[in-house]
């Protein structure tokens, strides 16, 4: 009884150390947005964060933010850039995205940042597209999207479809991907999956994947009851060699796979190929559940170089020693690693241009050859990356044993040749 | 408001058209709970009739029956001949039954004046309420009634602020107002003081013999002022029927009053 | 009506279930005698694909399923030469000092490596771990699906005989049919005989396919379907034929079969989400319904439950052995109520009570307050947080061929009918019940008879809060844990509430049964959004013929 | 700006035997008078004329125009708000539906070329998003949007017949109080639904943008969309005054006092009402509309269930029952959520929600009873103390809600302090100011109440809780 009484105790001690630990991170990065303006004066630039701290996408892009504060951290440890600190002026768009462009512009505009590292929906991106054009700033997106998108005021970290979506269905149609012939289409209904969907189908319908066996469905965002879903997969499924690629997005994912695992459906015989899914989600989610699916990203944080050991270990230490919510439990992927090498291609370019001035910058960045904890990247004349792709497989600890990788770079393609065949084939 | 002069022939009981309210066979049940039964019940044109009864008798029944408040569960309801059984209360109202509830029922943020404004017959569509004016003569009537009821000085207050019996008053005042054929007055005398009482009294003496009245009331001492003819109910059922002074030997209603 | 009947069909499913349960503890199939394969094991590292193949045959035939984890092993890139040795990285440790360490595992025996009287760790999996020839990966696959039908557990053998089948290649049929002569339960018997004739129909002899086309259809194999009518394809120009018309015949068969366990399915899935909407909706019911007060924070309350249930799972898995673990939930149910009722408690005494007899500003204080609780909620435990399911409540339960149902759903149709019976008896058969009943139908004339109404307000507030808590128990375990979660539920258990008839709980679980049953019945047709939508109008549709929901409060009414 | 039913707070004398004349209608005190009068003329030149010319010469950015404009918008919306829940006490919750239902009207107008939108040739110059959802051309029900008279009417039109429907059948079987507030939330969320499919046609959750960039960064197109705005809010603020001044208005304010009563008196309330929710929900589109090119993007989630909400909690905090009460609420809550979300981004929720508490429970009055006890203290004459202590707190709060506004904070005040308490951030000096003068000041009323004896009676605000049925 005692024993439990102190446990408990124990317990709530610890939450009150998370709840202490979160006010002290807000008060930290308040000390820093506004202290720092008066501390440096002249020989700070000012740079802008513009992520959702609340709401539904806080859940994901909380990381994005605190990862490139510690991005910023380390330049100005290494003197800053073109001899200037960088001080980052956060901002907390909650989830809204009406106010993205509203905060993007008071950014600029009143804040005089010279770069954006932000957003992470396709939508807020493109509510912030218009903003940074007419005010020639400069957005650096951290995430993997669905293409079909060129702004001179942008620059894409992420993957474009063909780094991620082409690779890995051509894996699941290989001998070691099981040679999937059956693929059942599942996304959460917005932009990327529906593109997504589209460029998947088109290259399934060009490689010689007859349309019945290609099934689609789209879910609400935020969706939860997957038990018609699932038994719609399973009837699928029944034939063998089937496969679920998955562009379901947050808080979709857990019942998803827990509905999946329930009904009887294994990794064996139906593995989901995620897209949305990486380490930093896997952490809400029960992982047994999940073993041996798959993701296909440019980064994995169990990938083996130097650089990217370094990253982690420096990753889990800033957390900790701010005090950010899970502490050294927090693991590193694909968009928080875009969101780092964002920031430091940033000041990069600036070295190179030797100037803060947004369209300058933006022309130094073309060419730009970095290594990164994922991996040699250069940017190409798209805005987007040459980088290498990787297929993971679930492991039960949250990681993931990279099974297939790609030789060398791939190549971004923003404007992807498939959702041609996609449409033709529909409007047959 | 058309009158139609009394029908004193208006003794061929029976034919619904003969009286200004008539009820047949109508049953009321609450969860099987019988709270009215009343074989027949009818009250003539420009008649003033008393109900009375013991509690739960099944006297506001009666009143939500024939406004449309509550809808019996079988039998007819007749107004004016016309079979109002399965009418909505709204247009029961704009058929010309008005209705003063047992606790007075008023508007309590705008002033008694605006009451009053409100109660006035006409002008029951959107539209009219947007763009036209109210006229002199409406005023004037208003004026006129608050005067009697000794409202006029407190015409531009909140009603929210009268007293009970200020606000017993308004109500019965926007009915007179209103001018409808049939008036449904649920306890008229109920917290005022006996002065009050007697103006009430008055009130309605004087509305006799323009509007068919059917008023409810538990005071006797007001029902004998009122001196005119009483029905009793008791468990929803009509148990005597007369003047004041036949009501009062009946055995059956000093059972009913006294006999629990 | 129809609800009755598909309850009764969906209660016979889950008897006919427990049954065939009972039938399923059987003989152990018979393991052919061990060969030593300490040389073939090793023959893997070899250079020769030709010999890797040779083993590979040599261990299938062993039947030795000891070596499945050495052979995932091989197929993950985890077995190496060691010393002359083959061994395997285990699943990692973690070191203080030296973080993550692998431990090195005997392939043959499963046991750690000892050098010097200590375990073998190493620091990482190195990069020239023994690669499976390209040529060879399928016949490793097929090596471990084979070796996997002399597991001794009934689930992994299914799934061994299932992963046969689907391989269709004819290599698999002998171990097939040896399998089939050894006496097993009526389950396995059946899968055997699925994938033999699946095979068969691909790979016999005419005479063989047709018996295989016969049998898939007599024991309504939904997963011979495809290949049936593929054959029907193939067979479309003589559709007289005989193997055309036992094909066509069998298609029906299934196809009949199929709609018998979609039905029953969509009835389950419909009594689960009904379930669900009930359980949340009666809190609901006791605050709006009984006391008038709209409880916008209501969801909140939920997600207060399930964090709580999450924390007695964290405390479980921090001070308690691992095997104990699987209790937490138990812990669990009652700490969500307590949590969610004195929250409640708390709530009632500092807002709710001063807000009595005006339910639009409650509507907009309680607003108020669940956004704080979502914040705090997240400030405490933060974003990511994983609740994982004890054991007993994951995987499902076979109920028949083609038909599982999950446990956790019927974990939850058991808790909600509990929920249920708990609250009916709470209200009908106890003192504080009785007090309840009369607060909420007359105040006044409570507290003049020396009720504390004040406090039968505060309770009652905590017995709906605490309900929501109780709910909060069993959402995570079909949905996620985030402190958002309650905000998904709160329009439907108003809806709910309304459609069932304000101040009845009959009321409620009726509505909430039609709701959730409406709608899976709904989205098989249509896409998932349009059935809500449905529902929605179909709720206004209602209200037009019963404005006061489905069991209005009758009785003499108020003037007002 | 005349509250309709300020004249009605005295107290009522006793009553007296009537000596037969007609009472004259209270006249108004002359120095409220006053008072109100320099408010107006001092409202109408600060936003008609002020804020103009300060942005022509460039002392207010065109960002801080930009932003004012869109706040104005919502204010626009917590008219309509005001009309059916100040007046007729219905509380909608699905007012932003409506709002977003002329936002798309008007933004289908503005995603098409021949509304500046921002298309590309090599996707057959209609709207990008078309091509994910296997469109090559535009659907037929796209291309009369094409005309701006069109798109105007139907974001008028649809709302009104939406609003019509829905009302006549929720009215009709009278359905009230919380119940129609439960239905109407459960409406917006069904319409929220529906607008994220893709199927609509209509964007999905990305909704419409790419409208013409200069709407949102060229001076003219901001100051003019800005005083188009500002022109239309005091038209319809004319127009609802004189609206609630009428019959009509009295009616709406007797449904909310006793619907019941109005059955027995022969008027059919649900007409009114379908009217009164119908007229809220073109106000509503008319501010969505407003707002639309102001913003440069319309989505779905502005008609999420909580929007609505805080919609309504910014007639809540005008103050419910005055129509300028919801313009200030409105501009204030809006001003209040940016400041915080952008100078205390994770404090936001907490104040949030704070506020809705705190307006219920200790300002349910909101603004508007700061003011009519102002006017109230200025008919009884009381003392410079007394009057302070109303003027301070709406001074302090308007006052640094036109600061922020305006962008024109002091640098100094924007500097923050830490906190004594690890569990809190640093502060901007700003907050800690305005929350000093706030509690003071309630103190201050506080010592006055219980320690001095302010002269003349206690001041008894009408309530405008509306009377609803619950049916426990």
């Amino acid at each position: 009884m005692s024993g439990c009484l102190s446990s408990s105790l124990q317990f709530v001690r610890r939450c009150g150390r998370k709840l202490s630990s979160g006010f002290s991170l807000t008060a930290l990065l308040l000390a820093g947005v506004a202290g720092a303006g008066a501390a440096h004066g002249a020989g700070t630039v000012k740079v802008g964060i513009l992520h959702s701290l609340t709401g539904t996408m806080a859940i994901s892009e909380t990381s994005l933010h605190d990862v490139e504060l510690m991005a910023i951290h380390e330049i100005n440890a290494k003197g800053g850039v073109l001899g200037k600190q960088i001080d980052p002026v956060v901002v907390n768009p909650a989830s809204n995205w009406d106010l993205f462009a509203q905060d993007a512009n008071t950014l600029i505009e009143k804040d005089k940042v010279k770069v954006i590292f932000g957003c992470w929906t396709s939508v807020s991106r493109k509510s912030v597209l218009p903003v940074v054009q007419a005010d020639h700033g400069l957005l650096i997106y951290p995430v993997q999207y669905e293409g079909e998108e060129y702004s001179p005021n942008i620059f894409y970290m992420g993957a474009v479809p063909n780094q991620q979506l082409i690779p890995s269905v051509k894996y699941l149609m290989s001998k070691s991907g099981g040679k999937r012939k059956r693929f059942f289409l599942l996304g959460s209904d917005y932009v990327f999956p529906r593109t997504a969907n589209e460029i998947i189908e088109g290259y399934l319908l060009s490689h010689g994947v007859p349309k019945s066996r290609i099934k689609v469905m789209y879910v609400p965002l935020g969706y939860t009851d997957f038990q018609t879903v699932v038994s719609k997969i399973k009837a699928f499924a029944q034939a063998g060699h089937a496969c679920v690629l998955s562009t379901l997005n947050g808080s979709s994912n857990v019942p998803f796979y827990t509905e999946f695992a329930n009904q009887g459906l294994t990794a064996e015989s139906c593995p989901i190929m995620a897209y949305s899914i990486a380490e930093d989600e896997l952490r809400s989610m029960d992982t047994t559940k999940l073993v041996g699916h798959y993701a296909c990203w440019n980064y994995f944080e169990s990938l083996r170089s130097k650089s990217n050991k370094k990253f982690v270990r420096d990753f889990k230490m800033w957390c900790m020693s701010n005090h950010l919510p899970g502490g050294m439990a927090r693991v590193t992927d694909d968009p928080i690693e875009c969101a780092y090498t964002g920031v430091y291609l940033w000041a990069a370019a600036c070295e190179k241009a030797k100037s803060f001035a947004p369209m300058k910058v933006a022309k130094a960045m073309i060419g730009l050859k970095m290594m990164t904890p994922g991996g040699m990247v250069k940017v190409a004349k798209n805005h987007n990356l040459y980088k290498p792709v990787y297929v993971g497989k679930i492991l039960a600890d949250g990681q993931f044993r990279i099974v297939w990788k790609s030789k060398g770079w791939v190549k971004p393609v923003a404007f992807s040749p498939y959702i041609k065949v996609a449409m033709k084939n529909k409007a047959n | 408001m058309i009158h139609a002069p009394t029908d004193s022939s208006a003794s061929a009981a029976g034919t619904s058209t003969a009286y200004t309210v008539f009820l047949e066979d109508v049953t009321v049940d609450f969860d099987g709970f019988r709270a009215l039964d009343i074989y027949r019940f009818g009250v003539f044109r420009n008649e003033l009739r008393v109900v009375i009864g013991p509690n739960g008798a099944g006297k506001t029944t009666l009143c939500d029956v024939i406004s449309g408040k509550t809808h019996p569960s079988g039998g007819r309801v007749f107004f004016k001949g016309m079979d109002i059984t399965h009418r909505r209360d709204t247009d029961i109202a704009a058929l010309g039954v008005g209705r003063k509830f047992q606790t007075p029922t008023i508007f309590p943020s705008l002033t008694v004046y605006e009451n009053m404004d409100l109660a006035l017959p006409g002008r029951r569509r959107v539209f009219q309420n947007i763009f036209r004016h109210e006229s002199p003569e409406a005023k004037e009537k208003i004026f006129n009634i608050l005067r009697r009821v000794r409202l006029l000085d407190l015409a531009h207050c909140p009603a929210g602020t009268l007293s009970h019996g200020q606000r017993q008053w308004l109500e019965i005042s926007m009915l007179m107002a209103a001018e409808p054929e049939l008036l449904l007055v649920d306890e008229p005398a109920a917290g005022l003081t006996d002065a009050q009482t007697d103006v009430t009294a008055e009130l309605l003496l004087e509305l006799k013999g323009r509007h068919t009245i059917i008023v409810i009331e538990h005071d006797m001492e007001f029902v004998r002022r009122l001196n005119s003819r009483v029905t009793v109910l008791n468990e929803g059922k009509v148990l005597s029927d007369g003047s004041m002074e036949q009501v009062q030997r009946d055995p059956k209603v000093i059972e009913a009053y006294l006999g629990r | 009506m129809k609800i009755a009947s598909t309850l009764l069909i969906v209660c016979v499913a889950m008897v006919i279930a427990v049954l065939c349960n009972r039938g399923q503890a059987s003989a152990m199939p018979q393991v052919p005698a061990r060969v030593p394969l300490s040389q073939v094991l090793t023959d893997l590292g070899s250079d020769s694909d030709a010999q890797v193949s040779a083993a590979l045959r040599q261990i299938a035939a062993s039947g030795n399923y000891h070596l499945i984890t050495a052979l995932q092993a091989y197929q993950n890139g985890l077995l190496a030469m060691h010393g002359g040795q083959l061994v395997m990285f285990g699943s990692p440790i973690m070191d203080p000092v030296r973080g993550k360490l692998y431990p090195l595992l005997n392939a043959l025996t499963n046991r750690q490596v000892i050098a010097h009287g200590k375990p073998v760790l190493a620091d990482s999996i190195p990069d020239n771990t023994l690669a499976v020839p390209d040529s060879d990966s399928d016949q490793l696959q097929q090596t471990i699906n084979t070796l996997s039908m002399y597991i001794p557990g009934q689930s992994a053998r299914r799934q061994a005989i299932v992963a046969l089948g689907n391989a269709g290649s004819p290599a698999y049929l002998p171990p097939l049919q040896q399998q089939l002569t050894q006496h097993h339960s009526s389950r396995i018997h059946r899968l055997l005989q699925e994938s033999i004739a699946r095979i068969l129909l691909r790979h016999g002899t005419p005479a063989q396919k047709m018996q295989a086309a016969v049998l898939l259809g007599q024991i309504h194999s939904t997963r011979g379907l495809e290949l049936l009518k593929r054959s029907w394809r193939t067979l479309r120009n003589a559709p007289t034929s005989a193997m055309a018309r036992a094909v066509r015949t069998s298609i029906d068969q299934i196809k009949g079969y199929t709609k018998l366990t979609n039905l029953l399915f969509d009835s389950f899935a419909g009594l689960s989400l009904a379930s669900i909407y009930v359980l949340i909706a009666l809190g609901l019911a006791i605050i709006f319904g009984l006391m008038g007060v709209i409880n916008m924070a209501q969801g909140e309350f939920l997600t207060l439950g399930a964090f709580t249930t999450f924390a007695v799972g964290e405390i479980f898995k921090t001070y308690l052995p691992p095997s104990d673990y699987n209790w937490y939930f138990v812990c669990a149910i009652p700490a969500a109520f307590l949590v969610s009722a004195l929250a409640g408690a708390i709530c009632e005494w500092t807002i709710i009570r001063r807000l009595y007899g005006r339910p639009l500003e409650t509507l907009l204080a309680t607003f108020g307050l669940s956004l704080i609780l979502i914040e705090l909620i997240r400030v405490v435990f933060g974003n990511n947080n994983a609740m994982i399911a004890p054991s007993w409540l994951s995987g499902g339960l076979w109920i028949m061929p083609g038909l599982v149902f999950p446990k956790n759903r019927l974990f939850i149709i058991v808790f909600c009918a509990g929920c249920i019976i708990a609250v009916y008896a709470l209200i009908r058969k106890t003192k504080l019940g009785l007090l309840l009943r009369a607060t909420t139908q007359d105040r006044e004339m409570a507290a003049a008879l020396g009720v504390h109404t004040r406090m039968v307000d505060m309770l009652t507030f905590s017995l709906g809060t605490g309900l929501a808590g109780l709910a909060g128990c069993a959402v995570p375990l079909f949905s996620t844990l985030d402190p958002r979660m309650g905000q998904s539920y709160i329009v439907e258990s108003f809806l709910v509430v309304v459609t069932g008839g304000v101040g009845n709980l009959a009321g409620v679980i009726c509505a909430g049964a039609g709701l959730g049953f409406l709608e899976k019945f709904i989205e098989p047709w249509v896409q998932p959004v349009y059935g809500k939508v449905f529902v929605l109008i179909i709720v206004i549709a209602f209200l037009q013929w019963k404005p006061s929901g489905l069991f209005a409060a009758k009785g003499r009414s108020m003037d007002h | 700006m005349i509250s309709p039913s300020s004249d009605k707070t005295s107290q009522p004398p006793a009553a007296a035997d009537s000596d037969g004349r007609i009472p004259a209608l209270p006249r108004l005190n002359p120095r409220v008078r006053q008072l109100r009068i320099s408010a107006i003329i001092a409202v109408v030149a600060l936003f008609y004329i002020l804020i103009p010319v300060l942005n022509s010469v460039g002392a207010v950015s065109d960002l801080s125009v930009n932003i004012l404009g869109r706040y104005l918008c919502f204010a626009i919306v917590a008219l309509g708000i005001d009309l059916i829940w100040g007046y007729a006490g219905l509380l909608s919750l699905c007012q932003a539906f409506f709002f977003c239902l002329g936002g798309y009207a008007i933004g289908m107008f503005l995603s098409l070329p021949e509304g500046g939108g921002q298309v590309q040739k090599a996707y057959n110059n209609i709207p990008q998003f078309f091509f994910f959802n296997n469109q090559s051309t535009l659907p037929t029900f796209w291309k009369p949007f094409a005309s701006l008279p069109f798109a105007l009417a139907m974001g008028i039109l649809i709302p009104a017949v939406v609003a019509g429907i829905f009302g006549f059948f929720i009215f009709r079987s009278r359905v009230r109080g919380v119940y129609f507030a439960i239905i109407t939330q459960a409406l917006a969320w069904a319409a929220y639904l529906l607008f994220c499919r893709n199927e609509l046609l209509l964007g999905g959750t990305d909704g419409l943008n790419n409208f013409y960039p200069p709407l949102q960064h060229d001076h003219h197109w901001i100051l003019g969309l800005y005083f188009l705005t500002a022109a239309i809010l005091g038209l319809l603020y004319l127009a609802l005054f004189k609206l609630t001044k009428s019959r009509f208005g009295r009616i709406l304010v007797a449904i909310r006092d006793r619907e019941v009563r109005l059955h027995f008196a022969g008027y059919k309330p649900y007409a009114f009402k379908v009217f009164a929710f119908v007229i809220a929900a073109v106000i509503a589109a008319i501010g969505g509309m407003l707002y639309v090119p102001q913003n440069g993007i319309i989505t779905p989630g502005t008609m999420a269930v909580e929007s609505s909400i805080l919609m309504v909690v910014l007639v809540a905090v005008g103050g419910r029952g005055r129509l300028w009460g919801a313009i200030i609420g409105a501009l204030v809550v809006r001003y209040a959520y940016s400041i915080l979300s952008s100078d205390m981004p994770a404090m936001w929720s907490f104040f949030e929600g704070g506020l809705f508490i705190a307006v219920t429970l200790l300002f349910s009055n909101g603004l508007v009873g700061l003011w009519d006890e102002l006017e109230e203290k200025m008919r009884m004459r009381h003392g410079g103390l007394q009057l302070a202590l109303s003027v301070i707190p709406l001074a302090s709060v308007l006052g640094f809600v036109l600061c922020e506004a305006l962008g024109i904070m002091p640098k100094a005040l924007q500097q923050t302090i830490a906190t004594p308490w690890s569990v809190m951030p640093d502060i901007p000096i700003k907050f800690i100011l305005l929350a000093g003068i706030l509690i003071s000041v309630a103190l201050a009323r506080w010592l006055v109440r219980f320690i001095g004896r302010p002269r003349g009676s206690v001041v008894v605000p009408v309530s405008h809780t509306a009377v609803e049925e619950v049916h426990a």
